[in-house]
């Protein structure tokens, strides 16, 4: 418990309300009162939770493993740097700054990180955050679908199969149809048949990943995005890997007019799933439609430089039901933990550890595909995942690298069933040579060829 | 005023280009190690040195204002204390580290902590069960609105797209109930604050969809016929939707489900202590009655017995002899609201708050809560207009309308002095039916002694407004900034730094 | 100035009797469980709620200066950045909860980062081995000056027991001296502000002991003739004893075993980036050539190959085959200095200091370190009096003594306006030898921008005291508090709060 | 390397130092340049340190045993909290706070710090910390020499062993003759001769340890604090274990005039012992006698409160070889970690604290002296350590525990040839019963018996 009140505060302030008891002062109708009594965990002293808490640890086993998972969900080293200046408590317990002179700290780095993913994707703006890669997808398409009236949309199935996920239960909600593009045998997005497909103008946008969910570069070709804008059809990047950023080529520079994704990779735990914190960057055209928080940069009453959030028309506190988005509280910490990550990397650092993690998939890539019946199922290049297609049933390898205290990646064939036999791998820069031969000895071990499908 | 050496320029006007930290080998040049069109030429970012980084944050944080720093009476916010254990059990590595596609045999531990999490605030607030997985409350309010119209349209009854809203609701509640394409019909509030049942006779019918309340409502207030107006809306075909902002009122106390709702969020970021950090990240839990459970979003925790079978307990079980596993198929769920399961990481905190707790302790946080509040309203009501001055719950709304005829000081202004006294200010101008409005919401972790303090203040302060208006409307002073010119920020929007041509 | 709520009344100035924090669970009363004479009646300390807890220190940091805050350029105190990376490994559970009494066998991995840090030490300032025991600079010097002790007692030299230290020694030199019994002979410098051999060979003799002295000096100068001031304390049969504190300025460019020194210390707290925590704690690793070795303090550890003989290595050595063991069983040692065997968790941070470097790295931190220092005196020599203006090392001193003839301003004075313009001051009024002197010591963890930016403040300051003198003796008054009664607080001690009566 | 200089930056002030290179800089003459080259560590990055400390922790297995280890380094919960607070920049890089305008906070912490130290101790003022428990009993019978000259100190042989040796390794220095008082079969020291060996009036302070060395609370008895007193010998109390001082009676109370003492127990990590924190308490007489820094209460030029460091005529910096110490760096961190710590504990969680101690080291004796052969060695009431006498050598007693995996506690041998038999056993409120079974469990099963002497 973490009230400070003494019996006799509790008495002398009933005295100045004029109530006679606790009880009285929180008596319901009978018509409401509690049917059953509450059940809520015992309670525990903090020691007692610490120990519980190290059981839940000590069931939680996926740390002992050799793991090449990635998929959205990316393991970066984050130098302590980052922690010690984020946990700081008046960082990490304020609330939105709606009081901007005693909020002018977080204000300036909530800019900086507008700043920063401006920069990375290669977009004029950037807002405070959305929850993650996947309802920022969402929120890029309705913007989308608020500048054009249109209600379609049409995604690359290579885009995150969770983002398209999330995006078909808002598509829900806003009664939108969402359809979708294949992808080559390249890995890339197969864009044959995309003209046809604007040709009736009934998509909002035209949505692409890169690097793609089978790792693949997969930015728009030259000349692509004016096709498509010349429908008055907006393009959409995906980025659900930022590292990849710092080098692969800017969205904004292949054309993507809004950029949405997910940058959890810079200095943010995985922490099964959350918080993570996803981005949306556009250009100045799409400015009025962009959802959430911005913070403007603007001028004292003495004329100082002052920081101070913006645009609030846009907003559901002010607009209700004709704002851009119902967003509220937002990722503001976990962006923060980005910006102070990405000021500590720095360019060079960022660069570095980008080409670090592609260096380490493209040995992951070849020494796999060295072993017998495993190989590169697609050809395109790649940041630091691939996708390897294994002899016999991915399900079936994968189990018997868990037995070897391996987590060898992630099943594709769970969204694309014609994919079972392939194995989506990751490696970034915490990835080991020894991680790698472990792997690739492991996989020369197992029986699964005797599975093979014929 | 702060000093020239503290003057923050941006991160991107300091550094020099190299200046580098070492915390990864070197790896090869990025052009030998993929093709050249696809790189990007040139990244316009600063290296800066630890030291400077360290710096530079620092001085950010010491012109931020938190709960660590002092009072922070913003209401509808909960700030409440955060407490430290919180956080160290969430950076316990096997649980931070976890990656959410690790198998479910080695995340069993992770999958307890959603688990334990899940069944306590079903028996805390009289749900059938959670989804832990949108990641807020505004994010909660569209995964249930989903599902209502799921419901609905499972149902036969796919014209029903119209949400009821009081007048006093949050913004979060319109914009949620557009962003599924329902119509919005804003109620208003009785003389008292209250929604009346008999006002909602009026209004619902066969296209309502949804009605969304919170209770208390945002005015701090109980609604007492809240049960009169659940029974209308249930006859009229429609569902209940509770805004569970206002949680840390009633806890242990009076449980949504009683109250006849269907359907409801919790902001865990408000009453289960879970850092407000800036603005973000929060949770927000969507709870539902039991003919709703089918339709929540994916996944869902399984749990199992040592039996192997499915459990079907309700109320709270240990989980040390159980087993759990995901669930992603669930044929009439909406569907997932977000890239992976939960935020997890908060899931650990609220948990932690739990046990720190239990039921009783709950109970007690809710009843301390509403004294706070209770307190201080007891306290100004002689300086300050109390438009609604009976018993409120965890939050109370005061008016400076008097105070502004009399004067010309506004809420506003009495907001900014109370900065300048090293307070945060209450929340102001909401919810929007009082005028000159100034939100308390103590919560109950503050002292007896905080609160005499800030009552001192706030009173000092309205006799200043009386005595010399002028002074309260230069305010604030002490700040690291005074008043902003918005009109100029977003008539000229400047939201990034641009590197030099 | 600090806001109302900002004031920080003392913790026992606040909170109530039994506002208790739930962090353990509940115990029997303590009068069922021991004689009620063993126990004590009154404990009148304050129950606080952790959120008060937490506001109050967090104000309290909130009105200290440290490295994170800005520039510290405290002369002969080497206020570089602390790595954060060194706290994270000092914090790895299996070493920060370590037992000193866990077996060897269940502490390797402990043993393994003093042998390393010991190792590396040992070879970068040319000594035969260092023990770790010593808690600071300080209480190294005392190890060493009692080493030097036992050393001249083995040798049959009782009689010897004088210590020399030039002028410009630290307070602790003599101090030290006479903790061990040794009489105190003040040496005083040369025009050029260094040692004159000839001068110590009219001062040594048979009851020389120890020649304590430091190169660069505290004046920040090199003791270009050290050599030759060895030889002739060597001749006489004395001990030649470096002070470490300006270790900063030479690493892998020279050695003190290579300029003759017998014994030493370093304050790791300086060189190797221990966070200094306020005035601590530090650690004072004492370092001695091999005809001093046996007299170190105990315990030492040793290192077997993996053939279990002892190793003799001398360099850097790979730990990982290695086994180490602590070795108490010393005959001819001084004994123990303190509790346990070393002030550990310093030692992690300096070993990793060592990693993030090489001995490449430490030799560039030395150089770039006095390339900052002599940066700031060129850059102000045409302002500040520079009393021996020629190339110094890691720091130099300056002097305001014409200043002050022409002004009247002090160096205390340029101090205080310094904290105004958010700086720390450098040390004022020492070494003693030189008059309103200021002493300045950058740290090769800033940068030239930073540099600059002092510098100009500098100048200004310097420039207001021609104009305006009374602004720069009014300083400071953006600080917490304006300057103090320090005579007061010396005549009438209020070093403690008392129960109210 | 952490140093921020572009080659350009170097170039631009080398200009304006006016020398050619780095190396002219600092150059320096033939005779003492470097004769071997410098051989460190190789250099890491930062993933690659923690890489390396992660063996290094792989290495030091202590941890997966169950330990019972105390004997002047004590395993208690530290609440998240300290850490929190302690650990922010300002507090953790700040130096000896000289400025004492930018150093209020800290100067205030380390009024605190005093306050609580005097008021646990009983005592009139307290310092603001010495290094550890040994050296502040060192600094204590220092302090007694110089208030009455003597040049001998009488210290129980119960006072722990290693701070008995630092006395020693003290006393060479300054030419102390250090004697010793015998403990009895109570474990109390034997006081039965003392009015006997002071009559000479030779030593400069009695030094007594309660609970002493082996568990046992010994605090003068009535009446004898006074009689030492009366031949002008000043009364010196050691403390080993703070959090004792919540529990037991003040030794301010039972005549100390001075109190030494370790207060690693307040919120410090045991860290393989240090950094620790010492402390000196004392009464007003000895003020100007105490070693180390002082912090006082001021008002500044407005007349407002203001902390500063005082009376430093008694310090180094000022007095040179006429100090009272030579000490300059102290614990300052640890001992605001302690405040802090004390802080949120509160005087109830401190006192159910050490009530939780006294309770689980009593269960702790009653579980293993209800073993065959074991028994408690003294009679007297223990705070949180017990001396059990087991059956054979102790050592023998405690190898074949470390093979279940169990730390047994401390040989006492190692000091005293006659408790060969005996171990120290500690338990805090982190010691569970099942710990203390396991250790019962372990104890009934090893075959030992067999070695025990007739
Ligand atoms: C009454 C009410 N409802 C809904 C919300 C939205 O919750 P969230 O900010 O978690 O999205 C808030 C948040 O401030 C609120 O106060
Ligand atoms: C030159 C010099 N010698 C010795 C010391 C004493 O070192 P410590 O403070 O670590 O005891 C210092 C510390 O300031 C110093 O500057």
């Amino acid at each position: 418990m973490y009230t400070p009140h003494t019996a006799q505060d509790i008495e002398a302030m009933l005295r100045v309300i004029g109530v006679d008891s606790l009880d009285d002062l929180v008596r319901v109708p009978d018509a409401v009162a509690l049917r059953a009594p509450v059940e809520v965990t015992p309670r525990l002293s903090e020691i007692e939770i610490a120990g519980r808490f190290r059981q839940h640890a000590e069931r939680t086993t996926a740390g002992a493993y050799t793991a090449f998972l990635g998929a959205g969900a990316y393991r970066h080293y984050v130098p302590p740097v980052v922690g010690a200046i984020a946990m700081r408590g008046e960082f990490l317990t304020s609330y939105t700054p709606y009081q901007a002179e005693v909020s002018q700290g977080y204000l300036q780095a909530i800019y900086e990180w507008q700043t920063y993913i401006a920069l990375l994707t290669g977009l004029d703006v950037a807002n405070a955050s959305v929850y993650d890669g996947a309802t920022a997808l969402a929120e890029g398409v309705i913007m989308a679908v608020n500048a054009t009236g249109r209600k379609a949309v049409l995604v690359s199935k290579a885009v995150h199969p969770n983002y398209r996920a999330v995006l078909r239960t808002y598509a829900e909600g806003l009664d939108l149809d969402v359809d979708e593009l294949p992808y080559g045998e390249d890995g890339c997005t197969d864009l044959s048949n995309l003209e046809a497909a604007l040709a009736e103008q009934r998509y909002a946008a035209v949505v692409v990943q890169s690097p793609n969910f089978f790792g693949v570069v997969d930015a728009l070709p030259n000349g692509i995005a004016q096709k498509i804008k010349a429908t008055k059809t907006v393009v959409i990047g995906v980025v659900a890997e930022a590292m990849s950023l710092a080098a692969l080529a800017a969205p904004g520079s292949w054309g993507a007019e809004i950029c949405v994704g997910e940058a959890q990779s810079f200095g943010n735990a995985i922490a099964y799933g959350g918080p993570h914190v996803g981005f949306i960057a556009a250009t100045t055209e799409h400015l009025r439609r962009i959802p959430g928080r911005l913070v403007g940069k603007s001028v004292d009453s003495e004329g100082r430089t002052a920081y101070v959030l913006t645009l609030q028309a846009r907003e559901q506190h002010i607009r209700r039901e004709k704002a851009t988005s119902n967003i509220c509280t937002n990722q503001a910490h976990c962006a923060l933990c980005a910006t102070v990550y990405m000021a500590a990397m720095g360019k060079t650092g960022l660069r570095n550890c980008a080409a670090l993690n592609v260096a380490r998939a493209n040995e992951l890539r070849a020494k796999i595909t060295k072993l017998d019946g495993f190989a590169a199922r697609f050809g395109g290049p790649t940041f630091n995942e691939v996708v390897i297609r294994v002899p016999g049933r991915a399900r079936d390898v994968l189990a018997a690298l868990e037995k070897k205290q391996i987590l060898g990646g992630i099943e594709l064939g769970r969204w694309y069933p014609e994919l079972d036999d392939c194995i989506l791998m990751t490696a970034t820069e915490l990835t080991t040579s020894a991680d790698v031969d472990r792997l690739a000895t492991a996989l020369s071990e197992i029986p699964v060829r005797a599975a093979a499908r014929v | 005023m702060p000093l020239p050496a503290f003057d923050t320029p941006l991160i991107f006007e300091t550094g020099q280009e190299g200046r580098a930290n070492c915390y990864l080998p070197e790896a090869p040049a990025l052009d030998t190690l993929l093709p050249k069109d696809a790189l990007r030429e040139d990244l316009p970012l600063p290296d800066n040195s630890e030291l400077d980084v360290v710096r530079h944050f620092t001085r950010l944080s010491q012109k931020t204002f938190g709960i660590d720093t002092a009072f922070y009476p913003l209401g509808s916010c909960t700030m409440k204390y955060n407490p430290r254990i919180n956080d160290a059990m969430a950076n316990v590595p096997a649980l931070r580290d976890l990656h959410p596609f690790a198998p479910d045999h080695a995340a069993q531990g992770a999958l307890a902590v959603m688990w334990e999490l899940e069944r306590a605030l079903a028996s805390l607030f009289g749900m059938a069960a959670f989804s832990l997985n949108p990641a807020a409350g505004a994010h909660a309010e569209l995964a249930a609105l989903l599902i209502a119209k799921a419901y609905f349209k499972k149902k036969g009854e796919p014209q029903r797209n119209v949400v009821i809203v009081p007048d006093t609701a949050h913004g979060t509640n319109p914009a949620s109930a557009a962003m599924v394409g329902f119509k919005v019909l804003s109620l208003k509030s009785d003389a008292q604050g209250r929604v009346d049942p008999e006002e909602m006779r009026k209004v619902v019918g066969p296209d309502t969809a949804v009605c969304m309340m919170t209770n208390p409502n945002t005015l701090g207030l109980f609604e007492p016929r809240i049960h009169d107006v659940a029974d209308v809306v249930h006859e009229a075909g429609g569902l209940m939707y509770y805004d569970g902002a206002n949680a840390n009122a009633l806890m242990g106390n009076t449980r949504p489900g009683d109250m006849g709702f269907d359907l409801m969020h919790l902001n865990l970021h408000k009453t289960f202590t879970i850092p407000h950090g800036g603005g973000g990240a929060g949770a927000g839990p969507v709870g539902v009655a039991a003919h709703l459970v089918d339709f929540l979003p994916t996944p869902v925790v399984r749990a199992f017995g040592a039996d192997g079978k499915p459990l079907s307990a309700t109320g709270w079980t240990e989980s040390a002899e159980l087993t759990f596993a995901l669930d992603f198929d669930r044929p009439d769920s909406i569907g997932p609201m977000r890239s992976f399961w939960s935020n997890f990481a908060h899931m650990i905190r609220a948990l932690a708050y739990c046990y720190a707790n239990g039921a009783d302790g709950l109970t007690t946080v809710s009843k301390l809560a509403v004294l706070n509040a209770n307190y201080i309203r007891a306290s100004i009501r002689d300086v300050l207009d109390i438009p609604y001055d009976e018993i409120n719950r965890h939050e109370f709304v005061a008016s400076a309308q008097s105070l502004k005829r009399e004067t010309g000081v506004r809420a506003l202004d009495l907001a900014k002095a109370l900065l300048d006294r090293g307070y945060h200010a209450p929340t102001v101008y909401f919810p929007l039916i009082v005028p000159e409005c100034l939100m308390i919401e103590p919560t109950e972790t503050e002292s007896k002694e905080t609160l005499d303090a800030f009552i001192t203040a706030l009173r000092e302060i309205v006799a200043t407004a009386k005595s010399d208006p002028e002074t309260v409307l230069a305010t604030p002073v002490n700040t690291a900034v005074g008043r902003i010119d918005e009109t100029r920020a977003a008539r000229q929007p400047d939201l990034r730094w641009r590197p030099p041509q």
